[in-house]
């Protein structure tokens, strides 16, 4: 058990899906169980992560033992391991599902593609995992900006693998809004070093003064992520990206990629920047925020095709993550609106997952994915139906569903800081997910004869979705664990006194 | 063994684990699926009585799991919720031997089936909440679950219904959830109590818990159909006859007459709600519900239609009886929850086997049914008879109640408003039952599925039968021991700390 | 078997009985059987007269709200009358409808409504007399209808609106007894003191059931709709129903009501001057028979006036309407019953007996001397002298000139029986023997009654006789001269007011009232509301295409914008952070 | 207050990561913009060297890591930026980014 406890777990989060990236690179026909196995590894090493951190507190790593500052620090807390956590458990499925996706002979039009896309999609997944779990462990702010690029080109590559035109466009795109945003994000660290001399978060956290480096420094840095994170009005790079890419990627990248910049900006705002926020920049986020429930919902609600409906309800759920910062000013309920936030990101990385998982297979089983077009899917389908139900009961925020548990802590944060616009915006956004969830099972529901051929969908295709989704739904019934798991290393400024 | 642990964890889960397997039974094991539903119904019965039992002998079952801190999951036996979960257990256990008998020979019978349990497990966990956080996510849970059962049909008309349905429900479950968390800001942690929680609250936070009242009678009211949130459920009606009978008996309309009167009496305590003058206005609202959903079925000629009117005017009763400050009103709504339920069950039995033998939909086809199925329609007469409120049967004795408990509160109007809605009850029933009874036939049936003579199939015949036994059982032996009567004496008699 | 236990099963059986064989009757193979037995059902009913004391009490406290049953003097009379009449009844029914197809339904019901009947007069609460009385109502509804021909179905039809009607008064005024009393035995509940709208309650509700005015409409119209046994006890069985509510909910004896006492007193009086006016221009023998009964009716009405105004009238008040009720009820039902021989008697001899039988009730109707309705009349009379200043001279004259019109009444029945063409085919014996039997019990059981304080022979002094002799004698005499006057001029000289006389005015206003019901359906609110959701949804989405969403969306898209936005989003953060 | 050399530069850095961020936006050609994010890249580069300039008498070593880093993470991103603008270039025949019509499959 000394191993279990003591073994450097951290490293291992990184190191094992940064070597299995080569190794797929290497060995191509072996790379679905590489991948896999890696993932499986990764899993496992957050689970030892998690265990210790839960004994003992947030953990700190030198990589080489060089130490600050020039070596590497990893580090891990409540929200770190949490995040890992989410990670690991999309990385098992996707890797099952996408094992199966990119091995499936059976769609006729990928056959050409089919190929390609196997040999690259794996070493890119399992690098973007290394940059996703490296920073989540990233202890400074230049680490940050690393793993941030480094997500972001594997990222764009998995948008571009389906190689069709609008793909490739969207990549393009994508790739240059993630650059600009990472420029933003550098050029804050450069500024943050000139005033302060240190890159270290922790270092940095007691510093921080305001004054016209710091708040330009947060400005950029805010803004670099702000366009990352695909929030309203910048989150046009987004739909048409995680639309137009093979379904395992769409899922990546809408339950994970998007929450990293998301999860940068916490660690900022409550840690480095806690003296320099003002309750009017607060407010600010939060507007874009809501502007983003509405534009998000209002465009879902258009869309003509499932994956666009699902990445545009991408876009409205990670304006709810915004709303962590208006309802953190009050002191009285600021631990319950973080915890709610980043239970948000976890509920709406499983539920985003098994809805893209099993819009995938709707699309792969019809043959495109026309909403209007889908009478009768339930039948060919059911699983997947209801996967694609189950992961949308989430979204709406419906008991005993993860998002449920999210939304009632954020309505009780806003409902406790007398918030009642804030609270009156998540019931609205409930309602318009409502409205988009049911215009596809809408069809789910009518009876027609099955004329059209359609194509086989591979069953663990489907269990895995369905699994996710079930997670998605169940996470409202094991919500106690992970918010006090949260607790451990939660930023001073979040932890008031008195509150429980 | 810790088997008060479990008890009610396993009462949701005969159900729920039956719904479950069904889901993945094949379309033909027509068999199988019988089988399990019939297991499943008749284990939650069984389980049920031993919940009984032990509430009757002052045993405690708990079952409490941390949803977050200081938010609990809280499933609890007490006198209300037995009464509930008895009422919801025997009529699923009737109601799935009529749904099989139903939908014999219909497409996706293992989708319905497998919702339809999972339906009664909601309304289980409705009735077993132990607080009001629990109560909200069965209550959205029982949302979920009836809405493919509403859209069974798979019809334009059909889903256009269940969208009704969902828009007004959610909208409601998103008031309630508001109200929810506000009062969990304000009071903690919601524990149902009898005789209520908030009393000391009430005294800093006076105008807060009358919103707060207001949202969450909003609410529910959806679900209990109050004017003028009843709109969803005469369009239901296009469902399946099990599933109205589900919808209008036992689940969906009952659980949101149960959160109200959980709310009055087990959350603010009747007297800081007659102390906040929170009761006064409800009861207004439902006497005129009463009253609009009467003269609206007076004008429904489709039979469910008319049905479904006469539901929005019979579910107000118990929220008039439970808004009408009073022991005896008590009584009456409470026991207005169990026999409405009984009895309106018994009309939409009926009214399926009319449409699913004869193809009769419509009042004015009926004209000799009497005569064609003899049995089918005395148990609609008796249903009927008892929501007129003719006595001995159910509908009387809670009439009888909540007119005492109107008197008792000087409510005299409540008193007019009860005779005027058994009045129009009378006029919409009474022509239903000349015609079926004395008037001949001429034109031949709609669509006569059994060619010629006999009644339905005996699955079909036998719930209904059954149902409209207990009409005039509960009726006529209403004083015996463990009558719902007798039962609901006993949880009032708490609620009032006598 | 202890005897308490055993008179409580007497007393439960007199009820369960009657409706364990209609119950049985849903078996088809049981019906024949069942048939045969089912006039035998009122047998316990007299047993109860024969055996249990009275005074007898029973509780039952798993029944209804916990039953409460009783025999007392009340009962006595009550039973002893309407068991007779149901059983004669039901032996006349078994001949009279021999050949019915639908006389199994008929029985089911007849049976039905006697166990309501009895129980209602055993019962001693609220519930469980409001349970029998609405079971006999709603049962005899069947039977108004038995024929199934449009006058029947309409004279069902109303009778049932007055039924549902009756029953929520009752409804509401026992509901404000028994909280009132925290109660539902009726000792309790009429010891408390009542409202006046409870008494009027309790005035209109027992008085559709009565027949009393103005709610008497239904009656001219379901008595004679209704097969001649079932007309018998409508007639005479169950309208007492009404007048036994009177006597167990209203606070007779306690309270002193001088208004409500003068109003019914008047009520009482018109009816019985109303009944018998309008009765004499009726066509069909049993309507008049009917209106008859409003008017006999309209006079033990009065007597409950009086009690209403001057309680200590009350325990000989009473004893003259037991006996009245009692003698009405075996008259009147001989009479209807006589209306059924008369339509199966084929020969002259036949016609010329029942000529000779029908004179029995038509005479003690009357109140002619050494009939029963002599002995009701002298002891109803007796009350009214001890009335105050208009009301006893007023009474004085009224009485006579009621008998009067009752005469008329009978004159104009029997005429009209008589002028009815003979009847074709065999004669049924039963009937014949039914019929006597009831004549006998008219003729007889007056005189044996066994009535603490009282006897029938006060009836035959000298005075009473004359008293109830000069009425008779205008009365027949009147009826010559109106039958001369009509022979003269080929037909009735007066005008023909149709059955149910007012409500022929409503019948007339129907039309237009229908017309405007069928406009309200269309429920003005609902249509609102259900327009203004869709026309503000299509509103909503027409906003949404005419800000081409999809338009914004690429705008957003372009770099202009996005970079702009970037721009702006960078600055105001700075802005808004270097602010405070 | 004396201009120091290291601000000097140091603004100029600011300068040349605004130049850059114009060329991203206002012009089309996909080179330019990959040209543009390289300036706005060497901006901040030139900012980090003015800072580790500053500390006296030896450089800081810190930014001078970053910048290499930073060198080397610029790099990978034009690669992949110029291989992605091959593949647009392939597949729709410009070299632009099409403003609208991306939804479309």
């Amino acid at each position: 058990m000394t191993l279990w406890n003591t073994a450097p777990w951290l490293v291992w989060c990184i190191v094992l899906p940064l070597s299995a990236g080569i190794l797929t690179f290497l060995f191509r026909r072996a790379a679905p169980w590489i991948g896999i196995a890696s993932a499986l590894g990764s899993a496992i090493a957050v689970a030892g992560l998690a265990a210790q951190v839960m004994h003992s507190g947030p953990l700190r790593y030198s990589v080489g033992g060089w130490g600050v500052p020039l070596g590497i620090d990893l580090r891990a807390d409540g929200l770190s391991v949490l995040m890992l956590v989410m990670s690991a458990v999309i990385a098992v499925a996707v890797s099952v599902y996408a094992a199966c996706y990119f091995s499936d002979t059976d769609a006729a039009d990928k056959h050409a593609a089919q190929a390609h896309q196997r040999a690259y999609f794996w070493p890119l997944w399992m690098f973007l995992l290394a940059g996703l779990n490296g920073l989540f462990l990233a202890a400074d702010i230049f680490h940050l900006y690393v793993t941030l690029e480094l997500l972001g080109f594997a990222a764009v590559s998995l948008a571009a693998l389906a190689g069709k035109r609008a793909a490739v466009v969207a990549a393009m795109r994508y790739l240059l809004v993630s650059l600009s945003g990472s420029l933003f994000f550098l050029f804050g660290v450069a500024i943050l070093y000139a005033a302060y001399a240190t890159v270290d978060l922790t270092a940095l956290a007691g510093k921080v003064q305001p004054g016209p480096l710091a708040w330009s420094a947060l400005a950029l840095m805010a803004a670099g992520l702000l366009i990352k994170g695909a929030v309203f009005p910048l989150h046009f790079w987004l739909p048409p990206a995680h639309a137009n890419a093979p379904t395992p990627v769409s899922a990546l990248l809408s339950a994970l990629v998007v929450k990293a910049s998301f999860y940068i900006l916490l660690r900022l705002w409550f840690e480095l920047f806690s003296a320099v926020v003002t309750p009017a920049t607060a407010t600010f986020l939060g507007l874009l925020g809501a502007g983003a429930i509405l534009w998000g919902s209002a465009q879902a609600l258009h869309q003509p095709r499932l994956k666009l409906l699902v990445a545009y309800s991408t876009v409205a759920q990670l304006g709810y993550l915004m709303l962590v910062f208006p309802l953190t000013q009050n002191a009285g309920s600021a631990l319950t609106a973080w915890s709610a936030c980043v239970y948000f990101v976890l509920a709406h990385a499983c539920a985003k997952t098994a809805m893209f998982l099993a819009a995938g297979n709707i699309a792969h089983a019809a043959g495109h994915d026309r909403i209007a077009d889908l009478d009768g899917i339930t039948q060919a389908l059911p699983l997947s139906v209801a996967a694609f139900a189950l992961a949308g009961i989430s979204l709406i925020g419906l008991p005993p569903s993860g998002g449920f548990i999210a939304k009632w802590m954020l309505l009780q944060a806003a409902i406790g800081s007398g918030e009642w616009g804030w609270a009156t915006l998540i019931l609205a956004g409930s309602l318009l997910a409502v409205a988009y969830v049911l215009r596809v099972l809408w069809h789910a529901f009518t009876q027609v004869e099955v004329a059209r051929p359609l194509h086989r969908v591979p069953r663990t295709m489907e269990w895995s979705a369905l699994a996710l989704s079930l997670l998605a739904v169940l996470l409202g019934l094991m919500a106690a664990r992970p918010v006090e798991l949260l607790r451990t290393g939660a930023p001073a400024s979040i932890h008031a006194p008195g509150q429980t | 063994m810790n088997l008060d642990h479990w008890l009610l964890v396993f009462i949701l889960l005969s159900s729920f684990v039956t719904g479950l397997i069904i889901f993945f039974l094949k379309e033909e094991a027509h068999r199988l699926r019988t089988l399990l539903n019939l297991f499943g119904a008749l284990l939650k019965v069984i389980l049920v009585g031993v919940m009984i039992a032990g509430v009757q002998s002052n045993h405690v079952y708990e079952s409490r799991l941390e949803l977050l801190p200081g938010l609990d999951l809280v499933l609890r036996a007490d006198a209300m919720s037995a009464l509930f979960a008895t009422l919801s257990s025997v009529l699923w256990l009737v109601t799935t031997l009529y749904a099989v008998g139903y939908l014999e020979g219909e497409p996706h019978r293992s989708r319905f089936f497998g919702f339809f349990s999972i339906c009664v497990s909601a309304t289980t966990g409705v009735a077993l909440a132990g607080n009001l956080i629990t109560f909200l996510i069965f209550y959205e849970l029982l949302t979920l679950s009836t809405y493919p059962l509403v859209v069974h049909r798979g019809t334009e008309q059909s889903l256009r219904a269940g969208r009704t349905y969902l828009i007004y429900t959610l909208s409601g479950g998103a008031l309630l959830l508001l109200a929810t968390v506000w009062l969990h800001t304000l009071a903690g942690p919601l524990e149902f109590s009898l005789g209520g929680a908030l009393a000391q609250v009430a005294t800093q936070h006076r105008s807060e818990l009358i919103a707060i009242f207001a949202l969450l009678i909003t609410g529910l009211g959806v679900k209990a159909a109050l004017f003028p949130l009843h709109g969803w459920l005469p369009q239901a009606m296009v469902a399946p006859a099990p599933v109205s009978a589900l919808l209008h008996a036992v689940a969906v309309v009952k659980a949101g007459a149960f959160g109200i009167v959980r709310v009055v009496y087990d959350l603010y305590g009747v007297h800081t709600a007659q102390d906040l003058g929170v009761l006064a206005p409800l009861a207004g609202v439902a006497a005129f519900t009463i009253i609009y959903g009467s003269v609206r079925a007076l004008f429904q000629d489709d039979l469910k239609r008319r049905l479904a009117f006469s539901t929005v005017s019979q579910v107000s009763y118990i929220a008039l009886g439970t808004a009408l400050f009073g022991y005896l009103s008590t009584i009456g709504g409470l026991t207005h929850l169990v026999h409405q339920g009984i009895m309106k069950i018994t009309l939409f039995f009926c009214a399926g086997i009319f449409a699913h033998t004869l193809g009769v939909h419509k009042v004015s086809e009926m004209t000799g049914l009497g005569l064609r199925m003899p049995w089918s329609m005395t148990a609609f007469t008796i249903a009927a008879l008892g929501m007129i409120g003719v006595p001995p049967f159910a509908g009387f004795i809670s009439k009888w109640y909540i007119g005492l408990g109107a008197v008792s509160s000087d409510s005299y109007w409540a008193v007019v408003v009860l005779a005027a809605s058994s009045a129009l009850n009378a006029a919409y029933f009474l022509p239903i039952l000349h015609a079926a009874w004395f008037k001949q036939r001429q034109d031949p049936w709609p669509a006569d599925h059994a060619h010629g003579a006999g009644e339905g199939h005996w699955m079909l015949l036998a719930p209904p039968l059954a149902t409209a036994a207990l009409v005039v059982a509960v009726g006529v032996l209403a004083n015996a021991p463990f009558s719902p009567l007798d039962w609901v004496r006993y949880i009032t008699e708490i609620e009032y700390g006598k | 078997m202890n005897f308490p236990d055993f008179n409580a099963a007497l007393l439960l059986g007199a009820i369960a009985l009657p409706l364990l064989l209609a119950a049985g009757m849903a078996q088809r193979g049981w019906r024949s059987c069942l048939l045969r037995l089912a006039p035998w059902a009122a047998l316990p009913a007299l047993l109860v007269m024969f055996v249990v004391p009275q005074g007898a009490a029973a509780s039952f406290s798993w029944l209804f709200l916990g039953s409460h049953l009783g025999f007392d003097q009340t009962g006595y009379i009550y039973l002893l009358f309407t068991s007779t009449l149901w059983l004669l009844s039901g032996l006349f029914a078994q001949t009279y409808l021999v050949d019915d197809p639908k006389r199994s339904r008929f029985f089911a019901f007849y049976l039905l409504a006697m166990a309501g009947n009895f129980g209602l007069i055993l019962a001693q609460d609220l519930v469980t007399f409001y349970v029998f009385f609405s079971l006999m109502s709603f049962s005899s509804y069947v039977l108004v209808i038995h024929n199934g021909e449009n006058e029947s179905l309409r004279a069902g039809r109303i009778y049932l609106c007055l039924v549902v009607l009756g029953e929520l008064m009752l409804f509401a005024a026992m509901v404000t007894m028994a909280t009132n009393a925290n109660s539902i035995l009726l000792r309790d509940a009429i010891a408390e003191p009542m409202s006046d709208v409870t008494l009027a309650l309790l005035l209109l509700g027992f008085g559709i059931k009565a027949g009393a005015l103005p709610l008497h409409v239904w009656l001219p119209l379901a008595h004679p709709a209704a097969p001649v046994p079932a007309s018998a006890v409508l007639s005479g069985a169950m309208i007492k129903a009404g007048l036994l509510g009177w006597i167990r909910f209203l606070p007779l004896g306690l309270e002193a009501f001088p208004q409500w006492g003068a109003l019914v007193m008047g009520a009482g009086l018109a009816a019985a001057f109303f009944g018998a006016l309008v009765g004499v221009t009726q066509t069909n023998p049993k309507t008049v028979l009917a209106y008859s009964s409003i008017s006999q009716m309209g006079l033990i009405t009065i007597a409950v006036g009086v009690v209403l105004m001057v309680p200590s009238l009350w325990p000989t008040v009473l004893t003259a309407i037991l006996i009245y009720a009692l003698h009405h009820a075996l008259a009147k039902g001989a009479l209807f019953l006589g209306v059924g021989v008369a339509s199966h008697a084929a020969t002259r001899a036949q016609r010329l007996w029942l000529f000779v039988g029908m004179l029995v009730p038509a005479l003690a109707l009357i109140g002619a001397p050494f009939t029963s309705g002599a002995i009701a009349k002298t002891a109803l009379k007796a009350d009214f002298t001890s009335l105050p200043a208009p009301w006893a001279d007023l009474l004085q004259i009224a009485l006579p000139l009621a008998a009067i019109g009752t005469t008329l009444l009978m004159a104009r029945f029997l005429w009209l029986l008589w002028s009815k063409p003979s009847a074709q085919g065999h004669s049924r014996y039963g009937l014949w023997i039914a019929w006597a039997l009831l004549l006998v019990a008219v003729a007889l059981v007056a005189w044996v009654l066994p009535i603490a304080n009282f006897s029938g022979h006060e009836a035959l002094k000298i005075d009473k006789i004359w008293a109830g002799l000069w009425p008779l004698a205008l009365g027949i005499m009147a009826a010559w001269v109106a039958l001369e006057r009509s022979g003269r001029n080929g037909g009735i000289g007066y005008p023909r007011i149709p059955a149910g006389d007012w409500l022929a005015l409503l019948a007339w206003a129907a039309p237009y009232a229908t017309r405007i019901g069928r406009n309200l359906p269309n429920d003005r609110l609902i249509v609102f509301w259900k327009v203004t959701a869709a026309s503000s949804l299509r509103a909503l989405l027409r906003l949404g295409s005419a800000l081409r969403w999809s338009r914004m969306e690429d705008y957003l898209r372009s770099w202009s914008a996005a970079g702009m936005a970037l721009l702006c989003i960078t600055v105001i953060l700075y802005l808004l952070a270097s602010a405070s | 207050m004396t201009l120091e050399p290291y601000l000097l530069y140091a603004l100029a850095g600011v300068g040349l990561f605004a130049i850059g961020l114009y060329a991203l936006i206002a012009r089309t050609h996909l080179l330019r913009k990959i040209l543009a994010l390289n300036v706005m890249g060497t901006g901040v580069f030139l900012f980090l060297v003015a800072i580790a300039y500053r500390s006296e008498p030896v450089a800081d070593p810190v930014p001078q890591a970053m910048v290499l880093t930073g060198i080397v993470v610029s790099v990978c991103a034009t690669g992949l930026a110029l291989a992605l603008a091959h593949r647009v270039q392939t597949t729709t025949g410009r070299m632009v980014l099409p403003e609208n019509d991306e939804s479309g499959a």
